[in-house]
């Protein structure tokens, strides 16, 4: 009976605790540097009445697979974090423009229109009647003040904008005038229209550049569909802005709330997936075939690879070592690579294979595909062999690998994150392949960290990346994989080192060429993508999908194959711009039965 | 007659067999008597002791009875033995250091003792005190846990214990071994003491040290490699002992306190038998400067004279 | 009157069900993870059964998992892990606690203070906690490595029963008699004290063999075990990752634990039956 | 008693200092950059990150010479102020290890202690019982050598899966914000019972196996016997045996704080429960060395607390150690 009376007093207190915990997360953190918080702005839902605490399921969207980590940060300019919080530029910040990547047009968003008036003038044109979730108007001078702060503070990451930009003026409420040097970058220009999130103006003016810079910007005021509610560890929690001016354009957003979670691990995903605890689930599912014949989930494409191409996994070749210094031999391994397997064994068929020029599908219409033919390459044992051969590289000791011209004996390592376990799969196969064709690679995989280090000091070997994402332009790709100058540390491109300023300049010379000059972006294309088959600085692999699993019980109209106008169906930081948010807005609730 | 035991035979199991720890005891312990029991050690003294009161593997009942006042002691039947514990039959064990439940204040571990004994009635807090006094342990020792009480006190504390529901027959093991010379004169001198005031009818002394025997004993029972060898009071033992083996016991007895366990006895060649099978016929024989013929056959245990009893062929052949 | 012991213990030994029962059991998946790989033509990693994931057959006795890996082969690689780590990793514990606990015990003094001290110190710090961290240093870890800082780790409470066995031991007669009779210290130790400590000593290695196994398997459980090769966490890491337990594939997690559990299970029951061997007391006659 | 826990606060205080600098070293320790990991998230231009680069180098005072950063440590742990998250950027590390603690306390709480509790009376029943010692026995065996995120796997499978009893992964539902009502906490409990339920088992089993060996031990004891030459109940002799062999339990509580964590850490890992160990977990997989210094701070307070409170009860329970004849457990 003593045994009872403990047990008793462990179980209330815990029940307590657990209350006190709850509270934890639920209070509004309390502010940090200036900001003043405490009590919720009226468009945020008080959360005293129960309704708000209980989430109704048929006008709740669940969504999975965007978020890096527990959220942290609700500020546009916080490059680091955002991904914790995907969104906050799409739902609660917004852009110029959106871009869809499906048809390659840019639409209207916060403008209602932007041109090139002359070589170095582009004047924009607002949306009538935006406005703040806090009533303020959203005006031309936001949009100014927004693109100041990046002349004023280095540390924003479109800073660099004002390398070509000269001057921002307000004509009047609606109209702004951008003032342009001699050459402006109109790819990188067009890309940031749809990617520099407009911050109001009133409310931040005040901030300190390290809130502005770094600040986590807690309890945000912005002009989206949705406004911050609440958070926790694992989810983060917007409600809809009845008031939002874009209900008028695009109509009201079917889902009341919106709970972006954050899964520790796609196998929680998963099991979310299945119990129906989720609308879309962004995370790379393993065995979505099994699960979409089982009609647990739908995808974008009925059949394999049942998911859109998302970006490139390109093979990055350390082009400072030996032999990957050599021409020859990258070209040789390009051929030694089983891509097939990586596709078909590794992935299931969930991704394909790319394009040797690393263009997504989206631009194929930038590949030069005589180029292509002329140089591509494929998986092809006996080629890479002859290649070697000629090359001087022949198996000297008889261990069944080749040697380097100059007889020393090759070893080398392809490497990813440990715990990628797709990428895991993929680099031993790379490495069992390009084995069999005699070239002694090992698959390796450090932790994030410590390969990360490898990556952007460049003391890897080859290792795989793909952070270029979806694209108004092949720039983008090209800006990674031919980022330049060479400096200490690569930190977001060209992480091979391949120093060849001919290159440099013809990717230059691409983010010069007008967007609407599509011919002339085709001419860029094809020179650069001619030296880079030639030199082989690089092998593009396959394309990752848009990993998308979404399930019609409690929502449906998701964008498919026979989808009219299909947007992409995700939630990834970066994405929305691309129709991320068009698809949420496009939703329908299921009737209830 | 108090205590009457009969061809008692408590064997001690091994691997390689049983040892023949008592061998066939016949003997009686007289209203008021305090009975030594001595011998080397091995030799089944503390057997016997353990037989009378707690009989457990590795020792193992063979045959034999044991009667106490005129009723047949359960010894073989651990529980049925509870009745008789304490309130007839007693101990105050070998270990008497570490007898006492060391995170049990020793007064409440009386009083849980008693009530388990469902005995609260008979034993008054007055009369646990008086026994304290009669031991010359201070009254607060109740108050004390073991680990604050000198070896000295904890071993009169037991004495207290194991005789405080008046059983008629108390087993002292070995209890003076781990005492020095003076205490060892105090702690028997209770012992009679305890006869005296009647609060145990008779004893059982078991010792290797005969010298203490002296000052309590009535009478003193030898014992020889798991046999009965000689009884008789301490005077006769001392004085005129008949058995070779007494004899030489008595003569290599050195000056009072002296114990002789730990190196072989003075003067007598050969060592004790190994008791897993033990020679036929007188187990002293090899050992036995007079041994003859006859001695192969097992000598029986007579009284020779009023309360003399020898075990040895030798002896009866005088008399025959 | 020594040998008659020895030969007591053997004969314990051989009737205790408990240790017959689970050195028998210890024995057989040694056996295993020595044969093992003979009994299957498959390499743990290859991509052998193209239809994916298959439930056990006469062809892949444990199934194999989403990309057609025989399941047989990875669980008898990994039990060689398995074993290796305990072995390495208990051995290394228990040498360091018995040096550590042995110096301490038996020189007393200034040196048992800090030694004793030193153990409590390591003892306070949680072990996974530590491992965690080193094993995040290390960018590529290999089974080897993962023992050898396991062993570092878990010696304390060996340490703490040696020392306090050492000390009764060595006030024990036999010892004083030794040194009175000038007897090398040295000589001492080997000669009066480490035969009757041998005991001791299996069953704390055997201890330290069952924990070193758990703490390697959680460890590679979380993803921070060898980066190479395979072993029985790293198998049901895997197996959760890709989902086994939603698209039901429980051969790919249960057989892994299954092994892990009944082994140490096994060490457990196997030093008790030892236990019981060497202490007569334990013994039910 | 004094000179006992003199020495205990002693060996504390060292603990402590030496936890402490090694917290202090891990970070200088630690492979790759945190800060050029956590900028590398987001692809930027080279010109922005390397600003942003030197600036939360500064932010993060890594460009004072290490002495300096030491002692700023010591300084800043007792303001309380273990640095900012990189891996939860811009939060402050204490705010983030604060929501995590009362989930871990409602788990190690009452799995450690029903356990000990149920899994002592469990042993000291089991002891000398034959058929239950030779039956029920090896279950505790297999409980004990069970590797904890595989019980929970299990647990997982079964219960939450097949059977769809119980959630396997969170604190609290989704469609739930924390409040007090019956139907939050009842779902928090819901949701706490697996994790729970497999800390508790393999340390149940633990624990009625080591009171098991540890009565035996005692009721062979001297005063055992004493007692049952005195004829008093089995029950007693028993009870007496149960109280003497808690002891030794007791100091063993002391001993297996350091594996129960291990157990809670990856228990939390298996069940994505938002404990510390969960956390910490994460924050090496983010290279979050300021977070990462947190957790196994204030894991070791936590188990030093531990102790420190096993120390007072056993001074409690055992007279030794409050009439100072021995100082040490076990």
């Amino acid at each position: 009976m003593k045994r009872s009376r403990i047990v008793l007093s462990i179980l209330v207190a815990m029940a307590l605790l657990l209350a006190a915990c709850g509270q934890a997360t639920e209070v509004p953190p309390e502010p940090v540097e200036t900001e003043e918080a405490a009590p919720p702005e009226p468009t945020v839902a008080p959360p005293e009445e129960p309704t708000e605490v209980v989430f109704e399921r048929g006008e709740t969207l669940y969504v999975s697979g965007a978020a890096w980590g527990p959220p942290s940060t609700w500020n546009p300019f916080q490059p680091g974090n955002l991904a914790n919080t995907t969104g906050t530029i799409g739902f609660l910040y917004e852009v110029l423009f959106a871009f869809d990547p499906m048809t390659g047009e840019m639409t209207p968003w916060l403008a209602e229109s932007g041109e090139w008036t002359d070589a170095t003038t582009y004047d924009l044109a607002l949306r009538e009647g935006l406005t703040w979730s806090d009533g303020e108007p959203l005006t031309a001078a936001d949009v100014v003040f927004t693109f100041e702060l990046g002349q004023q503070y280095a540390a924003l990451w479109f800073s660099n904008v004002w390398v070509y930009l000269t001057g921002v003026t307000a004509v009047d409420d609606t109209h702004v005038q951008f003032a342009f040097t001699a050459d402006p970058l109109y790819q990188e220009w067009a890309n940031n229209l749809y990617n520099i999130p407009i911050v109001p103006e009133h409310l931040w003016a005040g901030l300190s550049e390290e809130d502005i810079t770094i600040g986590a910007n807690e309890n945000p005021i912005g002009s989206g569909a949705y406004l911050y509610e609440s958070h926790g560890e694992d989810r983060n929690v917007w409600v809809r802005n009845e008031a939002w001016w874009g209900i008028d354009v695009f109509g009201t957003p079917a889902p009341a709330r919106i709970v972006d979670i954050r899964t520790s691990s796609n196998n929680v995903a998963l099991g979310m997936v299945i119990k129906g605890e989720l609308d879309l689930s962004n995370n790379y599912l393993p065995g979505v075939a099994d699960l979409s014949t089982r009609g647990y989930v739908s995808t974008f494409f009925a059949d394999a690879p049942y998911m859109l191409s998302a970006n490139t996994a390109v093979l990055f070749l350390n082009t400072t070592k030996s032999p990957m210094d050599d021409p020859a031999f990258r070209r040789a391994l390009a051929f030694a690579i089983n891509t097939g397997d990586i596709v078909n064994v590794a992935y299931a068929n969930l991704v394909r294979a790319a394009n040797p020029t690393g263009l997504l599908p989206s631009l194929s219409n930038f590949v030069d595909q005589d180029v292509v033919d002329r140089l591509g390459f494929s998986y092809d044992p006996a080629e890479s062999r002859s290649i070697l051969a000629a090359a001087g590289y022949v198996d000297v000791d008889g261990d069944g690998f080749v040697e380097a011209p100059d007889g020393s004996a090759i070893a080398l390592e392809v490497t990813c994150p440990f715990g990628w376990t797709d990428w895991m799969e993929a680099i031993s196969v790379i490495a069992n392949s390009a084995q069999e064709a005699g070239i002694n690679i090992q698959a390796a995989t450090p932790d994030y960290g410590a390969w990360n280090t490898a990556l952007q000091s460049g003391t890897f070997d080859m290792t795989l990346n793909n952070w270029a994402n979806m694209s108004n332009t092949p720039w983008t790709l090209y800006n990674l994989l031919f980022r330049h100058p060479i400096q200490e540390l690569m930190q977001s491109g060209n992480f091979g080192r391949y120093d060849n300023q001919e290159i440099f300049d013809l990717v230059d010379a691409l983010a010069r060429v007008p967007s609407t000059d599509v011919a002339g972006m085709q001419a860029a294309c094809s020179a650069i993508q001619e030296l880079m088959l030639t030199e082989v600085p690089m092998i593009p692999l396959w394309y990752n999908g848009l990993w998308a699993q979404f399930s019609n019980a409690t929502w449906t109209n998701w964008p498919t194959e026979e989808s009219a106008a299909a947007t992409l169906p995700t939630t990834w930081s970066g994405y929305w711009q691309l129709g991320g948010l068009q698809t949420l807005i496009n939703l329908e609730p299921v009737p209830a039965p | 007659m108090s205590l009457q035991v009969e061809n008692l035979r408590v064997y001690y199991q091994t691997l390689r067999g049983d040892v023949k720890a008592l061998d066939g005891a016949t003997f009686t312990i007289e209203d008021r008597e305090i009975m030594g029991l001595a011998g080397e050690s091995g030799c089944g003294k503390t057997t016997l002791g353990h037989s009378l009161i707690r009989l457990t593997a590795p020792l193992r009942y063979v045959e034999g009875r044991v009667i106490l006042d005129g009723a047949e002691l359960p010894i073989a039947d651990m529980a049925r033995m509870d009745e008789f514990r304490m309130k007839r039959i007693s101990i105050i064990p070998q270990y008497a250091m570490n007898a006492l439940n060391p995170t049990r204040k020793i007064g409440t571990m009386t009083q849980e003792l008693i009530r388990s004994r469902r005995m609260e009635a008979e034993t008054s807090p007055e009369e646990l005190r008086r026994r304290l006094d009669l031991v010359r342990l201070p009254h607060d020792v109740l108050n004390m846990y073991p680990i604050e009480l000198s070896g000295g006190m904890k071993q009169r504390m037991v004495m207290v214990l194991s005789t405080l529901l008046n059983p008629s027959l108390l087993i002292a093991d070995e209890i003076t071994s781990a005492l020095d010379v003076a205490t060892q004169k105090a702690v028997a001198e209770m012992l009679v003491e305890f006869r005296d005031r009647g609060i145990v009818k008779s004893m059982i002394v078991i010792t290797h040290d005969v010298s203490i025997l002296y000052q309590v004993a009535d009478s003193i029972l030898v014992m020889y490699a798991g046999q009965l060898a000689e009884k008789a009071s301490t005077e006769t033992i001392i004085r005129s002992p008949r058995h070779p083996y007494t004899k030489m016991l008595v003569s290599s007895l050195p000056t009072v306190g002296v114990r002789y366990a730990e190196h072989k006895l003075a003067g007598i060649p050969g060592t004790t038998p190994l008791l897993l099978d033990p020679p036929q016929g007188c187990r002293f024989r090899d050992r036995c400067p007079v041994a003859f013929r006859k001695c192969v056959e097992v000598p029986p245990f007579l009284e020779l004279a009023k309360g003399h009893w020898v075990a040895c062929w030798k002896e009866f052949g005088s008399h025959a | 009157m020594k040998t008659a012991k020895g030969s007591e213990f053997l004969f314990f030994a051989l009737r205790n069900p408990k240790l017959r029962v689970g050195l028998t059991v210890v024995l057989f998946f040694l056996g295993l993870s020595l044969i093992g790989p003979l009994l299957t033509h498959n390499a743990p990693f290859d991509y052998v059964n193209p239809a994916g994931a298959d439930p056990p057959s006469s062809e892949y006795w444990f199934g194999t998992t989403t990309f057609g890996q025989d399941v047989f082969a990875q669980f008898v690689e990994g039990l060689r892990a398995t074993f290796l780590v305990g072995l390495i990793g208990g051995g290394l514990g228990t040498l360091i606690g018995v040096i550590v606990g042995f110096t301490a015990g038996y020189r007393g003094g200034l040196v048992d203070e800090a030694l004793n001290m030193l153990t409590n110190i390591v003892l306070v710090i949680p072990t996974l906690a530590v491992l965690l961290i080193i094993t995040a240093y290390l960018e590529v870890r290999g089974v080897l490595i993962e023992s050898i800082f396991i062993g570092l780790t878990a010696w304390p409470w060996t340490a703490r029963a040696i020392r306090a066995q050492t000390f009764s031991l060595r006030s024990r007669e036999f010892v004083d008699l030794a040194r009175l009779s000038g007897m090398k210290s040295s000589k001492i130790v080997f000669t009066e004290i480490a035969p009757n400590m041998m005991s001791y000593l299996l069953l704390a290695f055997i201890l330290q063999f069952g924990g070193a196994t758990l703490i390697a398997a959680t460890l590679d459980f979380i993803g921070l075990g060898p980066t190479t090769g395979i072993s029985l966490g790293l198998m049901m890491n895997n197996a959760v990752l890709w989902g086994a337990l939603y698209l039901g594939m429980w051969w790919w997690f249960v057989p892994p634990g299954l092994a892990i559990t009944t082994i140490v299970g096994a060490l457990y029951v196997t030093n008790v039956g030892l236990d019981e061997v060497f202490n007569p007391k334990l013994r039910e006659m | 008693m004094r000179r006992y826990f003199g020495r205990k606060f002693l060996i504390y205080g060292l603990t402590f200092l030496l936890a402490v600098t090694i917290d202090w070293l891990i970070p200088r320790f630690m492979p790759g950059d945190p800060i050029a990991n956590m900028l590398s998230r987001a692809a930027l231009n080279a010109d922005a990150a390397q600003v942003l680069y030197t600036y939360y180098t500064h932010a993060f005072r890594l460009d004072l010479p290490i002495w300096q950063q030491y002692l700023n440590f010591w300084n800043a742990l007792f303001h309380g102020d273990l640095g900012i998250s990189t891996y939860l950027f811009p939060t402050p590390v204490v705010r983030v290890l604060l929501r995590a603690v009362p989930y871990d306390i409602a788990l190690l709480l009452p799995a450690i202690l029903l356990s000990w509790l149920a899994g002592n009376r469990f042993g000291a029943f089991a002891a000398r019982t034959k058929w239950l010692d030779n039956t029920v026995l090896p279950l505790g065996y297999i409980l004990t050598a069970t590797p904890y995120m595989w019980l929970g796997i299990l647990l997982a499978w079964v219960l939450g899966i097949v059977l769809g009893l119980f959630p396997i992964a969170g604190a609290y539902s989704f469609d739930l914000s924390p409040h007090l009502s019956w139907r939050f906490l009842s779902d928090v409990v819901w949701h706490w019972f697996l994790p729970f339920a497999s800390l508790f088992l393999v340390q149940f089993g633990g624990w009625a196996i080591g009171m098991r060996n540890m009565i035996i031990y005692e009721l062979e004891a001297d005063y055992s016997h004493y007692l049952e030459a005195l004829g008093s109940p089995r029950r007693l002799v028993r009870n007496y045996a149960f109280r003497n062999a808690l002891l030794p339990q007791l100091s063993g509580l002391a001993l297996q704080l350091g594996v129960i964590v291990a157990g809670a850490l990856v228990t939390e890992v298996v069940f994505s429960y938002p404990g510390i160990g969960y956390l910490l977990l994460s924050a090496i997989q983010n290279q979050d060395y300021f977070l990462v210094q947190g957790c196994f701070l204030f894991i070791i307070i936590g188990v030093l607390v531990a102790n420190f409170a096993i120390d007072i009860v056993y001074v409690l329970v055992d007279p030794r150690t409050r009439k100072g004849m021995t100082g040490e457990k076990a």
